[in-house]
């Protein structure tokens, strides 16, 4: 039940000789075993935030706390799903999975063990020894979730995982992930573009403006949990959709 | 050769800057069981560029067979000079040829003065004993190497003949089997001028190491009386002669074989004794003084060591 | 053209690559042999009716009669084995220590800059010229041939592994990185598997350096071998022999371009060519 | 230690890549010179103090002087020029036909399969080999060292284009195939751009490569350069002359390579590397 | 007013020795000026049908016509985006967006003339002489739909040109894409997993079924034109959007 906070993060780069800002003092909690997600414009600063909190990257100031320990810049506290499926292409697609248990040191063959049985539960049955190429999209981010997910960290950031999937297997994913997020407690992070998949999800969704990134508001969803299908024809449910809608034009007449 | 299990074997090296018709005396020392015959196993390398002494001077070779030149100018600054042991090839053995429709009046210094002025001359490879005599020849007669005459210098030996072959040089020098090959070949005639005609010329010698001849000086002697046995066959008994090179040179031709033989003993090419000279000595080192090469002088009784032989023939 | 081979299907064409692929390994074995046919055949017929001097170009049936001589009366096979165990020694050698070297490059930014330059200036200068100086460092035996046909590959694999190390894809590490992993893991897990067709598509080159390494070694110095061969053949102006020795290298050099053929599949497998 | 870094910074930390860029050039700058002076300083301490043999290994400064003297008494600033100059001329054929070899390989997977191992047969048949041949294809003048620089440089420049053929997305293809595009339009839009960096690559390669082309064409015959003097050096036993050239030729190979790194970051201006 | 008919396609592979079927029996037609969206689980064959109407690979039955004329194996006849963003990374993105018009022969200069207006007004200004690298995942993609409609063919092929979108940049190129389409009359084939998109844009929605590929309904969306955002909330569309989450969830249950 970790709990994960961002104080006052920004970050600057210099292009051609100029400081450009890309992320603007962004103040976000995620209470412990929380869904949140993050929606906004592409360039916002999304991935930038994300790649600060996973350590991979260093704020040019504000701080990453993890259960109050100043984690800032410092890499393996949090499970971090990358945008790009990153799947390595000369391993089988079950020894892309067992990556993370690698590292930590489990032997390979009880890693594929462990591994097996998932892949085979969430729909990579007899692609195990294929290598990605031979994969399509979907299956590939598939395969990238769930080496996230064996790598089993309290905190998960999700940078659009489900953006490369098809409706059903998106659909199928979403309950999937909030079936894991209730049994194993975790804490999440969840960037989206997609309205729909942001409300069904989350406990609270931040909406950031377009670059730099900051943030514009923060929304209690407050739909009754489990959720299924039905939810998603529910008033709050919609009158929230019309709302970051609304929201969501707002931001975009200075910018077209 | 013959066999003998009887003296515990020593395995030399000898290593040669080229393999040459010119070394057939030692060749024949190997084939023959004369190393054999002394406890010795004799194993010879080629090692071009230098590092046929440099491989004496390091430790990997026992001897070298090359000029006392070479030797001499390798020992600046030594502290284990290399010293030369028995002769082995005693006259200078190169050529000088004339592409065809061109022939010299005589072979005064004048009138090859006036010849080779303005010609280009297809010499071996620069710094190579050949491409020295030359030099030293045209600075004999009075003309500038570098200004007066054109010089080709290519490291292959096949380059000398298809550079006059082909109409790009007048001149050539060399020995066996390129005046043979260039004869058959239409690229000059018999040769105008031959260096053998300088007389007693120390041209090969084999040498090793100062520091051998003091710690081991019985090897030294055994390989003196193999290499004086070697000469005596060559020298004494044409065919059998001709069987070893034959055998050593398995793909050359018999005609290109036969030229070279009767050449090399109509030129009295190898030593008959052995015996390394002071005069013998005195000319490649005259070569290498006047073409700039070694300027610095040098010690007879320093650079050649004639104990070995001389012991060999009180026997 | 591309219609027509589908109208006329009578049933469904099925795609397979694999097959297409035996085809053309077929098609292209059946042309190289054609090729050299002809090369052999216009040699041949333009030495014969003089177009080409035989005395420099020799003939291919002199040459496999010179040949023949210097297998029953010299030492070609000898020799062969010879040069053919000093190159792969050296290009085994060279290739796995250059690829570490350059693989070594991903640690440091600052190590590697520094190193390059010295290596590169190292490796081009020319081994033949340092004949002496050679002979002292490394000797006049079968050492100093592998020494030279590993120094001949060394840098040209450490050149192309360190190209394939600069071409990691960094997201790639990132992923790694958020997993938890060291420096180390992301060395071995990701660095050296995606370098791979790097370093492999060296080996082609590297072979044919280390057999020049190794020609050059024993113009330098040797008893034995196929470069002492045409060093020796080149001052007796036996230039059939010549050819001989140009001959049966560049057959080594095909067989051994081959082995380093079948060597990239073996170390390609599993991966996926794009497709 | 990170961590440390953020906190002390008073203002917000600006990344700037290409000032940390700056800084790496100008450290392995700073690195390679220290390098420098220590060998030149351990080489020169040890054959003083006659842990090296100075007999074969000179010493640095016997090297100066004994180049001093080449220099103002001999020829080696021309020799320097006929080198460099076969080298470049050579390199810069031997890239460009090389590559525009490779790139053809494109056209045609048969013509590929067949021909490379011609050319890698060709390539490894050592050069100095074939010396009385040579002479009479290429002749003795500068020419012929262009004609060996260019022959060592143009296999290998050929085989990295190929490489970077081979490795094309071929999904760029299909995108450009289905705006319409003829396969000369993929070709000079997709293949001939994305092999750049294979074939940028090679350059590393392929300047030492030329470099002993050119001294092997000068050793082959030669009035004129480097490689000549080398050789000749050699022969008379001049260790100390040899290391002249010796040294001359790995800073003419330094200087070189700075040039091919010159040439490559203008050749791969605009390519971002992956971040 | 261009119309594209698939007649009876299939697409086998072999894979290890046995005939693998990828794409069966499909049979469609996209009238003229038409929108007609294809939903389908992963790996269905989308991609694959959409390579063979581009023809870039050769159905192995099976014909495609455009205005009754065969063009089976033969491309350049449709525009087509493929599923990968595929910017040429050494071009900057104008040059990337007339590779189209040079392929065609117009000038250099002409083309960057007609390309630059579009980029400034679909979002990527600022961004013309930058190269692929420096932008973020949903730039790139619009400017390879830009690229696309740049090449200006009757017929066009999507292969979820949105699934990388944000939500904000997403319901604007929604928009955006049906000015266009609505302007010039085009024929649009599209792919996409949104559902919500799909009703949103089409005329005609194809529901693919899960490997191997084969159409299993076909679905007249039948709302009212022009659409905007309160299209979303109308009953008709509430309606599609239920029945196609029933026709997935149902597909769903077999391949779990
Ligand atoms: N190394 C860098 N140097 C300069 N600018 C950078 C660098 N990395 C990212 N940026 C810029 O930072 C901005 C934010 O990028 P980021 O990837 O975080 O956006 P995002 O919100 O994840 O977008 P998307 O939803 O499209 O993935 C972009 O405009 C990008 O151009
Ligand atoms: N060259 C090939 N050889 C063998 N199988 C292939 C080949 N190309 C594609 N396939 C297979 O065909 C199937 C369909 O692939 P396709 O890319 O058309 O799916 P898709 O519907 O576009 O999926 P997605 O929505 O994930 O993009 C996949 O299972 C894939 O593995
Ligand atoms: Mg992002
Ligand atoms: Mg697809």
């Amino acid at each position: 039940m970790s709990e994960l906070s961002i104080e006052h993060c920004s970050k600057y780069y210099k292009k051609n000789g100029e400081p450009m800002c890309v992320l603007k003092e962004a103040d976000m909690v995620a209470r412990g075993g929380r869904f949140v997600s993050i929606i906004g414009p592409s360039g916002c600063g999304k991935s930038t935030l994300f790649n600060i909190i996973a350590g991979l990257s260093k704020p040019s100031e504000g701080r990453v706390r993890l259960d109050g320990r100043d984690i800032t810049g410092e890499s393996g506290h949090v499970g971090y799903m990358l945008q790009k499926d990153l799947l390595l292409p000369w391993r089988t697609i079950l020894d892309n999975v067992i990556i993370g248990l690698e590292i930590r040191g489990v032997p390979k063959k009880k890693a594929r063990e462990r591994a097996l049985p998932m892949l085979q539960k969430y729909g990579l049955k007899g692609f195990e020894q294929d290598h990605p190429d031979a994969l399509s999209g979907g299956m590939r981010q598939r395969a990238g979730l769930i080496r996230t997910l064996l790598d089993d960290k309290d905190v998960i950031l999700l940078d659009e995982p489900f953006g490369a999937l098809d409706a059903q297997t998106r659909l199928q994913m979403q309950n999937w992930l909030l079936q894991i997020w209730s049994d194993f407690q975790k804490t999440v992070l969840f960037v989206t573009h997609d309205i729909d998949e942001a409300i069904y999800l989350s406990d609270e969704i931040y909406v950031f403006t377009p670059r730099p990134g900051r943030i514009k508001a923060k929304i209690d969803v407050g739909l009754p949990r489990p959720r299924d299908e039905k939810t998603l024809m529910e008033d709050r449910f919609l009158h929230l959709k019309r709302e970051l809608l609304l929201m969501l034009r707002e931001e975009r007449e200075p910018s077209g | 050769g013959s066999n003998s299990g009887k003296k515990p074997v020593k395995d030399i090296v000898i290593a040669e800057p080229v393999h040459l018709i010119a070394y057939l005396p030692l060749y024949v020392a190997i084939d023959k069981g004369y190393f054999k015959d002394e406890g010795l196993n004799v194993k010879v390398i080629t090692a071009t560029g230098g590092a046929h002494v440099t491989s004496v001077v390091s430790g990997d070779a026992w001897g070298v067979i090359g000029g006392p030149d070479s030797v001499q100018i390798a020992n600046k600054g030594s502290k284990d000079p290399i010293t030369s042991v028995v002769n082995v090839v005693n006259r200078a053995n190169v050529y000088l040829m004339a592409g065809k429709n061109l022939k010299p009046k005589g072979t005064s210094d004048q009138n090859l003065a006036a010849f080779l002025k303005g010609k280009s001359i297809a010499a071996g490879r620069y710094g190579g004993s050949p491409d020295l005599l030359t030099r030293w020849l045209l600075l004999k007669v009075g003309l500038n190497p570098n200004k007066d005459v054109k010089l080709d210098e290519p490291a292959d030996a096949t380059a000398v003949v298809s550079l006059v072959a082909q109409g790009k040089d007048d001149l050539a020098n060399g020995a066996e089997p390129q005046i043979n090959e260039g004869i058959k070949k239409g690229a000059w005639g018999e040769p105008f001028y031959g260096f053998p005609s300088l007389g007693d010329y120390a041209y090969s010698v084999i040498s090793t190491k100062e520091s051998t001849i003091k710690k081991d000086p019985e090897t030294v002697q055994k390989v003196v009386n193999a290499m004086l046995k070697g000469l005596k066959l060559v020298n004494e008994n044409k065919a059998e002669a001709y069987k070893v090179l034959k055998k050593e040179f398995p793909t050359a031709s018999d005609a290109s074989l036969k030229a070279s033989m009767n050449r090399a003993y109509k030129d009295q090419l190898w030593s008959k004794d052995g015996y390394i000279s002071p005069a013998a000595v005195a000319k490649p080192l005259d070569v290498v003084k006047k073409t700039g090469i070694y300027t610095q002088g040098y010690q007879y009784s320093k650079l050649v060591d004639m104990s070995f032989v001389k012991k060999a023939e009180k026997k | 053209m591309a219609e027509k081979s589908v109208r006329d299907a009578s049933g469904p064409v099925i795609e397979d690559r694999d097959r297409e692929q035996a085809k053309i390994r077929r098609r292209a074995f059946v042309g190289q042999m054609i090729v050299g046919l002809l090369i052999i055949f216009l040699w041949e017929f333009l030495t014969w009716i003089g177009w080409l001097d035989s005395y420099y170009w020799s003939s291919p049936s002199t040459i496999v009669r010179t040949g023949w001589v210097a297998i029953t009366e010299g030492t070609l096979l000898q020799d062969l084995a010879y040069t053919s165990g000093a190159t792969i020694s050296g290009f085994i050698l060279g290739t796995v220590v250059g690829s570490a070297l350059g693989l070594s490059f991903w640690w440091s930014d600052l190590y590697s800059r520094i190193t390059e330059p010295y290596l590169i200036a190292f490796n081009a200068v020319p081994k033949l010229a340092l004949a002496p100086v050679l002979v002292i460092m490394f000797g006049i035996g079968f050492d100093s041939k592998v020494i030279l046909a590993f120094l001949m590959t060394v840098i040209v694999a450490s050149i192309a592994a360190y190209s394939g190390v600069k071409n990691v894809d960094r997201d790639l590490e990132k992923m790694l990185l958020s997993l938890g992993a060291k420096r180390h893991h992301v060395f071995f897990k990701v660095v050296i598997p995606s370098s791979v067709p790097w370093m492999v598509s060296s080996l082609k080159i590297n072979i044919s350096l280390a057999l020049a390494g190794t020609i050059v070694g024993e113009f330098i110095s040797s008893r034995q071998g196929i470069g002492r061969m045409i060093l020796y053949a080149g001052q007796i102006l036996n230039i059939d022999l010549v050819w001989v020795g140009v001959v049966v290298l560049s057959a080594l050099s095909i067989v051994m371009y081959l082995g380093t053929v079948w060597l990239e599949r073996l170390l390609m497998r599993g991966r996926t060519p794009k497709s």
